[in-house]
């Protein structure tokens, strides 16, 4: 088979398109290049999804913590306490415990315990919980002269923090959220990994890197693929963050911006 | 671990249960609790000092250091560490064993690559195939936390980093405006004042370290989580005194209170460590009236 | 001394026909449906420091009231405390006859009703001592944001209205930058503006020249004069004891926490009555 | 080799298992013991995950796998396999009840076994979970019509299931016995062991061992 | 118009015996030797905004030398380019006679050596517009910090000094409050003591009064003329009219990145030839 042929039978073999049989013997580089490729659609998928929901919902469970009321501010603090306190792969397992017990009684919840849609429920709420802390510390952070200076305005609810404090809030966090965003696409690999089943050979770049190693026995080619992926996705993230936080940091003079680009000179 | 409990089957379930939490599988279940904390205080100050130097280097103003640094932060920080464990601590191993190799056994005549096979000479091995089953053990572990440090160091390493670029300018252009050379505005200005803004994120790191715990069992250690596994699975009466179903369930909230526990203290601790830190710095959290009410 | 009193008197006698309401009010509160910033009483402090320890102060419509008073004497802690920035632990304050409700006891003291905090300060704008501009806007969004987003008004003539107070006070053609990018007098103009745009019942401003030149300085005297005219309600707190005079109908000498001296200029500057006010003045004379 | 390092994974009874005090435990090690003992080495038991049993042993962290591990085509082309200590296997399928589709149903296997390669390949859809606990699991609470793995890992779990699962379809045989695995430059310590195996087969210890974890029913040599 | 002339040359006349080498050295470097700090032909420029366009300044020995100008007009740009904070891009620039070596060109150019640049700045200390206290130091710290840890003085001497310094500028009390804790003319003095424990040959004052009442300006006017009588060096931006008189040997008026005047105070203040000069002054006047 050609190269060309791999790819065109395995580049959707993760959604269930195309050559039914994964390859079994006489493994090539092609293979294993296009198939975790293939599997790396779950990641993004997973990543994607997970990330932009789980933006708004962090943000207002970091509001929710920030206020006064105890009755708004207690519960999202447990919540982001049991999401922050417990890692991935217990929850993944209790929620395909919960799922598969609610799809028993509610026909409702048939495709919960589906990874596309279990998975991503946990994920979600996963990278909200880390992400509203992260928000959380922003808001704590925020110069104390700007809020005075809305409030004295008399800017309040929701343009106050729409207009004031929510952008400061993005800049101060940006750095650690982009850190949060490449964590949760790492986090997707955990998902056939050690959550939910495959349902017919049908998964992320993880599950078609470990069956190439445990196929050839060799962990050093399939991984290092596998890595070279996420290092692309990765860097595409930083990229794209890159920018948002440019944009996040229009309002600094350049030099304060670029710091210490000055006395290259030491060198020379 | 009772004398009651020779005969487990006849036992009251009270009497059973203690007899069954007390068996001697799950002392290493117990041990496993201990091996975790131990290796998170070790990794922790490693990979803190792996992100401080990461972050220097990066900064640098040598061209190689700086790209080095960067280099660092951006490979490792690109793979996932569930990846980079299943073939990194190999690679380690192997790596290791090549240098001793080349320092130790420079006559060697027959290849260290054999087909699939990697051979060193006996002299080079790590540990040596004499060695005792604790030092293979103690070994294992090193590896495990190199290999954590290296991992979260790169990310602690990016956090520092944006740290450093957070502090406001003003505040080191006043230092340079005194006279004080780089070194001195680098840790009399910049670091005391970088702490504030990278302490959330390094905290979030460690929260993360300690739930990415669980990937000890792929660097070969037996950690809380491979023991909860292997005892919450169905027992059959064939191999057990104590036979039983799918508890894993249990177990598992075990692991949940352990983390949740562990959580709760290092926020706590952090917690501490923030005021302190904050002191009579002009920010939000640290106003002097409660809590703002920011909706 | 005895001319000084006698100067004094002769003062009074002067301006009683115009600053009477404020002599009363200030005694005792007959008058003070007129009054549009009244404060009685007030404390506050931060933890063991004593900051204010009973302050009152009464502003009518279209007065103009400056504070004066040595450094850390809480002038800027009792502009805070108008605005409901900081909370006080023991007094009570009426913004155009209505009095503020509390909740809370001492050091736990805060305005009970968001609603009542929110339409004081739409009525309040304040420039600040470190003037507090918006860092992520530029210096026109910065003075449009609060009338388009609290007052709703119109957009595009709020635009025309913030770009011709920035024209006012000089710095038309910094629109686009951001706070960073501007001189401190700059940024303290900017400050002026956006208050001005607001358009508010009263301002409070916390030492609004301390970054201008003279020539500036004379423009902002001129803005002030005018906005009492139009019957705005204005609190100074300035260190120049010119512009006090200048601008300002009734001047409060604030020592230590405590109201030392109060009355309109002429008598303030012209005869003071208490030992430290005199010392005050008389180092503004020496440079002056 | 002064002591031989025997790498396995215990936590796949009765072949290798963790018991109550916590040791190594299971046919293999007693077959381990004792083929040690003949051949007059020392030996160390060694746990791995099983995904990288293979790599840890060519790079030489440790010098045989013995953890039921079949002897297939694919592993023998990367590391040498004694003869078979355990005759060649047979896969089952169990199900909740004797009517359940094995065929053309949901079928549930471990990931990356030779089971999941065959599940693949016949017309049933396959699920696959990362340990053979989920696997049966799986079929308990409904997700699977059926579990497809080793029949000596399922036979103790339908013995004590109490009727709650039940054997259905066809035995299938796959792979060949189960053999140590050593790595290809070790052809010496290959042959204690062959020897010891031999040895072992010969004087029927091996038969005595095969029938006290797997029963009477088992195949014998 | 003709009266004005005559009072300027009068003055001329009077002060040359003092001030001629400021006119002799500004206008070439003769006597250059003298001079503490020395700019030539200075050009600034952010991107496209020229905020210097070719300032020349000479500030000999012990003299003190205010910088007025409008709001915007690049003073603390000056400064921070004196300071070597910011990077100018044409013009020559010496300290005690030691010319500052450049490498790059154009929007490149930046000082070639840093341990020049370290030796002018720990002989030249700042008084920042924005004070730019030390956040995470008490006011105690932030005065030893430099003594300390740049010329490695030893720390219980210096810290005796610095309370003194403290004390003179009358904030000893709050020693061991962090920055956020004070009022703006705490701030400020403590930024004067931090300049002044460094006990430098030269000082920068970026308006160092705007935040501080009169008594407190008297304060600040008799220490910056202890330290002139010391043999020290000032350059001062200023917006009091007042305090540039009351100090300066040598006044410089910037406009628009120009030196559009410069001379003694009196001729600035009594007889300003330039039309701009003369507006400015005269807003002064009408507010002093
Ligand atoms: N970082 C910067 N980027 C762009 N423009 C700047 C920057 N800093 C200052 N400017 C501009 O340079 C000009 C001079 O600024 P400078 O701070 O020197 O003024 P100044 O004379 O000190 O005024 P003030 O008396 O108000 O402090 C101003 O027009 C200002 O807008
Ligand atoms: N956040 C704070 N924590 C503790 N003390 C404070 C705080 N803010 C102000 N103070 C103290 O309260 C006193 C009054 O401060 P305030 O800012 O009101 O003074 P001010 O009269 O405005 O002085 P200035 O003219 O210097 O601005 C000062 O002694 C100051 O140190
Ligand atoms: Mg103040
Ligand atoms: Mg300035």
């Amino acid at each position: 088979m050609s190269c060309l042929e791999t790819i065109q039978s395995y580049a959707m073999r993760s959604l269930g398109i195309g050559e039914r049989l994964l390859p079994r013997s006489d493994f090539t580089l092609c293979e294993q290049f296009t198939l975790i490729g293939s599997g790396m659609i779950w990641n993004i998928y997973f990543g994607l999804m997970a990330l932009c929901v789980g933006f708004f919902f962090a943000t207002a469970l970091a509001v929710a913590k920030s206020t006064t009321n105890p009755w708004v501010r207690k519960p999202a603090k447990w919540f982001i306490f049991l999401f922050r306190g417990s890692p991935l792969f217990i929850q993944f397992f209790f929620a395909y415990f919960l799922f598969l017990n609610l799809k028993g009684a509610f026909q409702f919840f048939s495709p919960f315990t589906a990874a596309w849609l279990g998975a991503l429920i946990v994920l979600f709420l996963n990278t909200a919980a880390y992400s509203a802390e992260i928000f959380y510390g922003a808001l704590q952070s925020i110069p104390k002269g700007e809020i005075e200076a809305a409030d004295a305005y008399g800017l309040s609810g929701w343009h106050k923090f729409r207009r004031i404090i929510w952008p400061t809030m993005l800049r101060l966090a940006w750095p650690s959220y982009t850190n949060e965003a490449i964590f949760l696409f790492h986090a997707t690999t955990l998902v056939f990994f050690s959550g939910f089943p495959a349902w017919q050979q049908r998964g992320d770049a993880l599950y078609y890197a470990s069956y190439f190693a445990d196929k050839t026995f060799n962990p050093f080619v399939p991984y290092p693929i596998l890595a070279l992926y996420f290092i692309i996705l990765t860097l595409i993230i930083i990229s794209l963050s890159g920018l948002v936080n440019r944009r996040l940091n229009s309002h600094l003079p350049t030099n304060m911006r670029i710091q210490f680009k000055f006395r290259l000179n030491i060198i020379r | 671990m009772f004398s009651y409990c020779i005969e487990p089957d006849a036992l009251a379930t009270f009497q059973w249960l203690t007899c069954y939490l007390t068996t001697g599988v799950h002392f290493s279940f117990y041990l496993s609790f201990l091996n975790v904390l131990g290796i998170l205080a070790v990794t922790a100050p490693i990979a803190l000092s792996f992100g401080f130097f990461g972050a220097i280097a990066a900064r640098s103003q040598i061209v190689p250091l700086s790209l080095l640094g960067k280099g660092y932060i951006a490979v490792v920080r690109g793979v996932p560490d569930i990846a980079f464990f299943l073939f990194f601590v190999i690679a380690l191993d192997q790596g290791f064993e090549w240098l001793r190799h080349q320092a130790l056994c420079p006559n060697w005549t027959d290849p260290i690559r054999q087909g699939n096979d990697f051979l060193v000479c006996p002299r080079a091995k790590l540990p040596l195939g004499t060695a005792p089953q604790t030092v293979h053990q103690l070994y294992a572990y090193g590896l495990a936390i190199i290999t954590f440090a290296l991992v979260f160091g790169a990310f602690a390493a990016n956090v520092i980093f944006g740290a450093m670029l957070a502090v406001p300018k003003a505040q080191l252009e006043t230092a340079e405006a005194y006279g004080m050379s780089q070194h001195q505005i680098f840790w009399r200005i910049l670091v005391p004042q970088m702490w504030i803004y990278a302490l959330p994120g390094l905290s979030n790191l460690w929260q993360i370290l300690i739930k990415a715990t669980p990937l000890l069992f792929l660097l070969g250690i037996e950690d809380v989580v491979y023991w909860a596994r292997e005892l919450g699975g169905t027992k059959t009466a064939r191999f057990t005194s104590f036979p039983h179903g799918d508890w894993r369930m249990w177990y598992f909230l075990a692991l949940l209170i352990f983390y949740l526990f562990m959580t709760w203290s290092s926020e706590k601790f952090l917690k501490k460590i923030m005021q302190k830190l904050t002191k009579g710095q002009d920010m939000a959290g640290t106003a002097m009236s409660t809590t703002r009410d920011f909706s | 001394m005895f001319n000084l009193l006698k100067l004094v008197a002769k003062h009074r006698h002067l301006v009683k026909s115009r600053y009477e309401r404020f002599l009363i009010s200030n005694g005792h509160a007959i008058l003070s449906n007129q009054s549009v910033i009244e404060i009685r009483d007030l404390h506050k402090a931060y933890g063991d420091l004593e900051v204010l320890k009973g302050v009152d102060i009464t502003a009518n419509r279209g007065d103009v009231v400056s504070l004066i008073g040595s450094s850390g004497s809480g002038k800027s802690t009792l502009l805070r405390c108008c605005n409901l920035l900081e909370n006080s632990q023991r007094g009570e304050m009426r913004f155009k006859g209505e009095q503020i409700s509390w909740i809370g006891k001492k050091h736990d003291r805060r305005p009970s009703d968001p609603k009542q905090v929110l339409r004081i300060r739409t009525n309040l704008s304040m420039v600040f001592q470190q003037f507090n501009l918006w860092a992520h806007m530029t210096i026109l969004q910065n003075v449009m944001e609060a009338p388009v987003t609290v007052l709703k008004r119109n957009p595009s003539e709020v635009e025309s209205a913030a770009r011709a107070y920035l024209d006012k006070v000089d710095i038309g053609d910094k629109c686009d930058s951001y706070p960073a990018q501007l001189s401190g007098g700059q940024q303290q103009r900017a400050a002026i503006a956006r208050a001005l745009c607001m358009e508010p019942e009263a301002l409070l401003f916390d030492e609004p020249t301390s970054a201008l030149d003279p020539e500036l300085e004379q423009e902002v005297v001129k803005v002030i004069k005018d906005l009492a005219s139009e019957g705005r309600t204005m609190l100074i707190v300035t260190h120049d004891m010119q512009l006090a005079a200048d601008v300002s109908d009734y001047v409060v000498f604030l020592h230590q926490g405590l109201i030392e001296e109060q009355g309109p200029p002429k008598t303030i500057f012209g005869a003071p009555t208490s030992e430290r006010l005199r010392g005050f003045i008389s180092a503004a004379h020496a440079i002056q | 080799h002064s002591v031989v390092r025997m790498g396995t994974e215990g936590a796949y009874p009765p072949y290798n298992f963790i018991n109550d005090a916590g040791e190594i435990d299971g046919f293999e090690r007693e077959v381990g013991d004792e083929l040690c003992k003949r051949a007059e080495l020392t030996c160390e038991w060694v746990k791995n995950d099983w995904d990288s049993i293979i790599p840890n042993l060519v790079s030489s962290n440790y010098d045989t796998i013995i953890a039921g591990m079949s002897i297939t085509d694919e592993r023998d082309e990367v590391i040498d396999f004694t003869q078979d200590y355990f005759p060649p296997t047979a896969s089952a399928y169990v199900g909740a009840a004797e009517a359940a589709d094995w065929e053309k149903g949901v079928v549930a296997a471990q990931t990356a076994t030779i089971q999941a390669g065959h599940i693949a390949s016949s017309g049933a859809t396959l699920v696959e979970f990362a340990t053979p606990e989920e696997t049966v699991a799986a079929v308990r609470n409904g997700e699977a019509d059926a579990v497809f793995a080793d029949a000596d890992y399922l036979a103790p779990l339908v013995e004590a299931s109490g009727g709650g699962l039940v054997f259905i379809g066809p035995d299938v045989p796959l792979g060949g016995g189960v053999g140590m695995g050593l790595r290809e430059s070790d052809s010496e310590l290959k042959e204690k062991f062959d020897a010891a195996i031999t040895s072992m087969k010969k004087d029927g210890s091996l038969n005595t061992l095969l029938v006290k974890w797997f029963g009477e029913a088992t195949a014998q040599y």
